[in-house]
């Protein structure tokens, strides 16, 4: 077995080759976040709609490899229906998860699970981190609206 | 040519096939000790310096100046030390072009650049009201006399072309169209970023004006580059930065430069690093050009004549001549491919390259691009092969 | 503080007493593996590349960027990797200088001042129809707050002054200055070229708007330097030389940046001496400032009241509270004077130290410079002042 | 006895503390050319009358340390009076002397022989050869001024 099969899990090539939630909305209500990648050239826009300290909706658009587009389809999956606290914790553990740091194994990451390989790929945790950086972003964002 | 890879501390300490000499080359002893030379032994300013060591420094400098120009067939008031190419590549547009380019001069570029000699002039243009002209490009994306032909006129005032591309691995005829454009009075800027490592190059021959390169790509240390200029155009051009050791006399409110090259060189030079740029120059010229040319596209030619013959890959450049191989796995992202190799101790480089423009020419998202060098061998490129062919059955088996 | 020398190769391998620090600094074991540690085992490039060796590499390179800004007190994204301090006092000149000075504008600079950092704002002044004014200097060829007092106006935009004089060795009062400075919405660039290596920074509480200094006068390698400027600032500037890596999107006729740093870093890092430089910031931490101030004050204390005590011996700056003497043997040009130190295996600089304009200001064609720093020991100093005294016997005997 | 004593000889401290022919000529006559030594900062002119293939008379005035002042002064007083091609020989077995080059030593260099103790301090070589590349650059001048 090739070391990279680790990597390229069911449900991550599920994601990517048939991505939900893709394509961006001309719709003013949403927060739009962009992320680059600069060491590799993935770029992915990340488009949330917030309401009443719900994660409405997430969509998603960008071009990158099957980790980066992949991981933006199972974001948005997963958060969509959260409350944004929920939403903050998923993504603070799957963050903390795919860095190698200590994660809270209580909270359900469900699909977004099978990113744990990426860890050994160091290479490439930035790919997996960039949907959810943007997303992270997006509630910074929307904290900083409500607080005004 | 004889197993070199003893030459090269990391390819014996771990199993590697280093395929991204492109983007850096990897470094032999003789350049590791050079350096070491220089931090042991005498580790001081020059110039300055009226003292034994730091004259023992001085004199290692200069005579660095002097191989590297003895290397391009330039003296040595013609070489200039920067930063690496990309900085001299922006001396000329810089300082040069500052001082010559008007509203409406066209300056003449390719899509094969690297950004480094696109968006210098790319940015100038738009400051000064130029206008940029691309080259196009034949059908297999090359840069030829007639193209350039049909771009070149009376209004031509730069000419920025690349040398040998970094992503296709393709050789512009300099030469030739140095001639065209002198015959506009047109000045010719040369990226031998990708050349110098592989050809010999004689700036007298190829009657250029200015031509840049960078140490890190052929043997020698990061932090240095140059550029060739002729003297006298050199000798019209204002500094860029002022300050120490570019001056002669200096007053309150006005001070004057010395002479090329020393009033392009500002403060305390990369002295280590250009004494070890030459010590890497010496390495090449002990291997040889023909040595070099003829190892690399035996590799090459293997390589590829293995790659065509794999379904599901695709080159963009089978008729490159120089050992670069850019290419593609079918349906798969190119860093998707790369982690692939890596695993299996490949190293090569996906992606735009510094070069989207050509990447946008070529309609890809990204490629994969393998590159050689001495010190990889016919079992590196069994290995390369090896390697993508169970690659394109992996990625084929869990879906891409 | 314990004994130093043998972390130096050099001292180990040769008798030296090296006064030279103010020009360059020596180089240190750990410096030296780790330069080693990166052409050994990863030489390859950054940023680009998805393979585990670039990777290395790239994370080697943030990291030098991490430790240098935390060494100040600074943010990653403020940390800018030049050629040298040169480079970066150019830089601020020509991209924040060039944006916002506008004629008739006012830029205090001092007759203390390096040649890197008075020549790029007398240039760009003189381009700009902007004023250059020098703060009058004390008797003692110091810069005050009330002498800066009198010549800032709310004509001032800039402000650029030297932390530490590299040829009096004092120390500027930049907090004060920069407080002063920045109630008439100047803004402050700080040459620490000299300050770095022998005084904690942190530009928090200094409060300056750029701040610059070279590895080579800290322990680090040669050909790399950083400039620290405020985010805020970093964000509105424009790139001054553009290519590979500091763009995002490139299009034929136009491209847009990074963010600050990449910006401001087209083109190949330089890598290795980046990774080196984080390495002589460690050094230095280990030592401490404390200890290393301690250490520079006793040695100078020791060699100044000597040399006060020689005849036909004239110190230019009694009270400097750096380890910095400058000085002359009266009636003998420092050049012969240079020789006699150097058959004692002295090494020290004679001349203009790239500070004409305090030489001028001193009335004396040049001078001498013994500057001090952790490898050097009071049997160092023993052996100097032995030296000049027999310089001043030698040279008076034959004549002159 | 200190090392340095073999490069300051008597000569040379006698050149330097009374100096020959010093002092630059307003006279359209003479070739001027200046020369700075960037490593130290010796700046040297040599202003030079030449007749009918003879050195007429030589001038030289700068600042510099006493091993480049003394050498301007030697060699004003050395060639002067001397025809161009003698000049040229002696300037030529001068310049090769000090930089340690085989060299006619047929030819009489006079006080000038006095530097052959530059040799064993290689960081003081250009002092002592800046007067006298000044004056090499202008039997340069003058002789393409006659080919004219
Ligand atoms: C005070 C000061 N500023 C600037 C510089 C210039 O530094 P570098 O030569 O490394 O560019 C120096 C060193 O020569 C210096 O002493
Ligand atoms: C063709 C070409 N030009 C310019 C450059 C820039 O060189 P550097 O990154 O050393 O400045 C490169 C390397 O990336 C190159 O391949």
């Amino acid at each position: 077995m090739h070391q990279l099969e680790t990597l390229y899990r069911q449900i991550i090539m599920d994601h990517y080759k048939n991505p939900r939630n893709k394509g961006l909305l001309d719709d003013d209500r949403y927060i739009k976040n962009h992320i680059k990648n600069p060491s590799c050239g993935d770029d992915i826009t990340i488009q949330t709609l917030i309401k009443s300290g719900e994660v409405k909706d997430i969509r998603h658009e960008g071009s990158g490899c099957s980790i980066c587009c992949s991981s933006a389809s199972v974001l948005s999956s997963l958060l969509k229906g959260k409350t944004v606290d929920e939403a903050q914790q998923v993504t603070k553990s799957y963050l903390n998860m795919i860095m190698k740091q200590p994660f809270d194994e209580s909270i359900d990451l469900e699909d977004a699970l099978a990113y744990q390989g990426v860890t050994k790929f160091p290479a490439r945790v930035k790919c997996a981190s960039i949907a959810w950086k943007a997303f992270e972003a997006t509630l910074k964002k929307a904290s900083e609206k409500t607080d005004e | 040519m004889q197993n070199r890879k003893k030459d090269f501390p990391i390819l014996n300490k771990q199993s590697l096939v280093y395929l991204d000499t492109a983007a850096s080359s990897l470094t032999p002893n003789a350049v590791i000790d050079k350096l070491n030379e220089y931090y042991n032994e005498y580790p001081v300013n020059v110039h300055r310096g009226v003292y034994k060591l730091s004259y023992r420094a001085t004199e290692a400098y200069q005579d660095a100046r002097q191989t590297i120009a003895d290397f391009i067939s330039a003296s040595f008031e013609e070489v200039i030390f920067t930063r690496g190419a990309s900085s001299a590549l922006n001396l000329v547009a810089l300082s040069y072009g500052e001082k010559v380019l008007k509203s409406g001069d066209e300056v003449i570029v390719s899509e094969l650049e690297h950004h480094s000699h696109v968006l210098p002039w790319q940015q100038l243009a738009k400051r000064k009201g130029a206008k940029l002209i691309y080259v196009p490009l034949s059908k297999a994306g090359r840069i030829t006399v007639d193209a350039f032909k049909q771009v070149l006129t009376d209004r031509t005032k730069i000419v920025a072309l690349t040398y040998v591309s970094n992503v296709m691995g393709y050789e512009t005829p300099i030469k030739e169209i140095t001639r065209l454009a002198h015959q506009k009075n047109a000045i010719v800027s040369v990226d031998a970023a990708q050349a110098a490592p592989h050809r010999a190059i004689d700036v007298n021959d190829l009657d250029c004006d200015f031509l840049a390169f960078s140490a890190h790509k052929m043997f020698g240390p990061t932090g240095v580059g140059v550029l060739y200029g002729k003297k006298r155009l050199l000798d019209i051009m204002d500094p860029l930065e002022f300050g120490g050791d570019m001056n002669d006399n200096v007053d309150k409110f006005d001070g004057d430069w010395k002479d090329t090259p020393y009033k392009f060189e500002t403060g305390t030079p990369p002295i280590a690093e250009a004494i070890g740029f030459a010590e890497a120059v010496r390495y090449i010229k002990k291997i040889g050009f023909k040595a070099i040319i003829a190892h690399e596209n035996t590799l090459r030619q293997k390589a590829v004549d293995a790659l065509s013959n794999i379904k599901g890959v695709t080159i963009y450049n089978p008729t490159a001549e120089t050992g670069i191989i850019n290419f593609n796995l079918d349906d798969v992202h190119p860093h998707d491919v790369v982690s692939f190799f890596d695993e299996d101790h490949i190293a090569l480089r996906a992606g735009h390259h510094c070069a989207q423009l050509l990447i946008k020419w070529l309609n890809v998202p990204a490629t994969l691009r393998a590159s050689f060098y001495v010190y990889n061998d016919e079992a590196d490129i069994d290995t390369f092969i090896d390697s993508v062919k169970r690659a394109r059955t992996f990625f084929s088996d869990i879906g891409f």
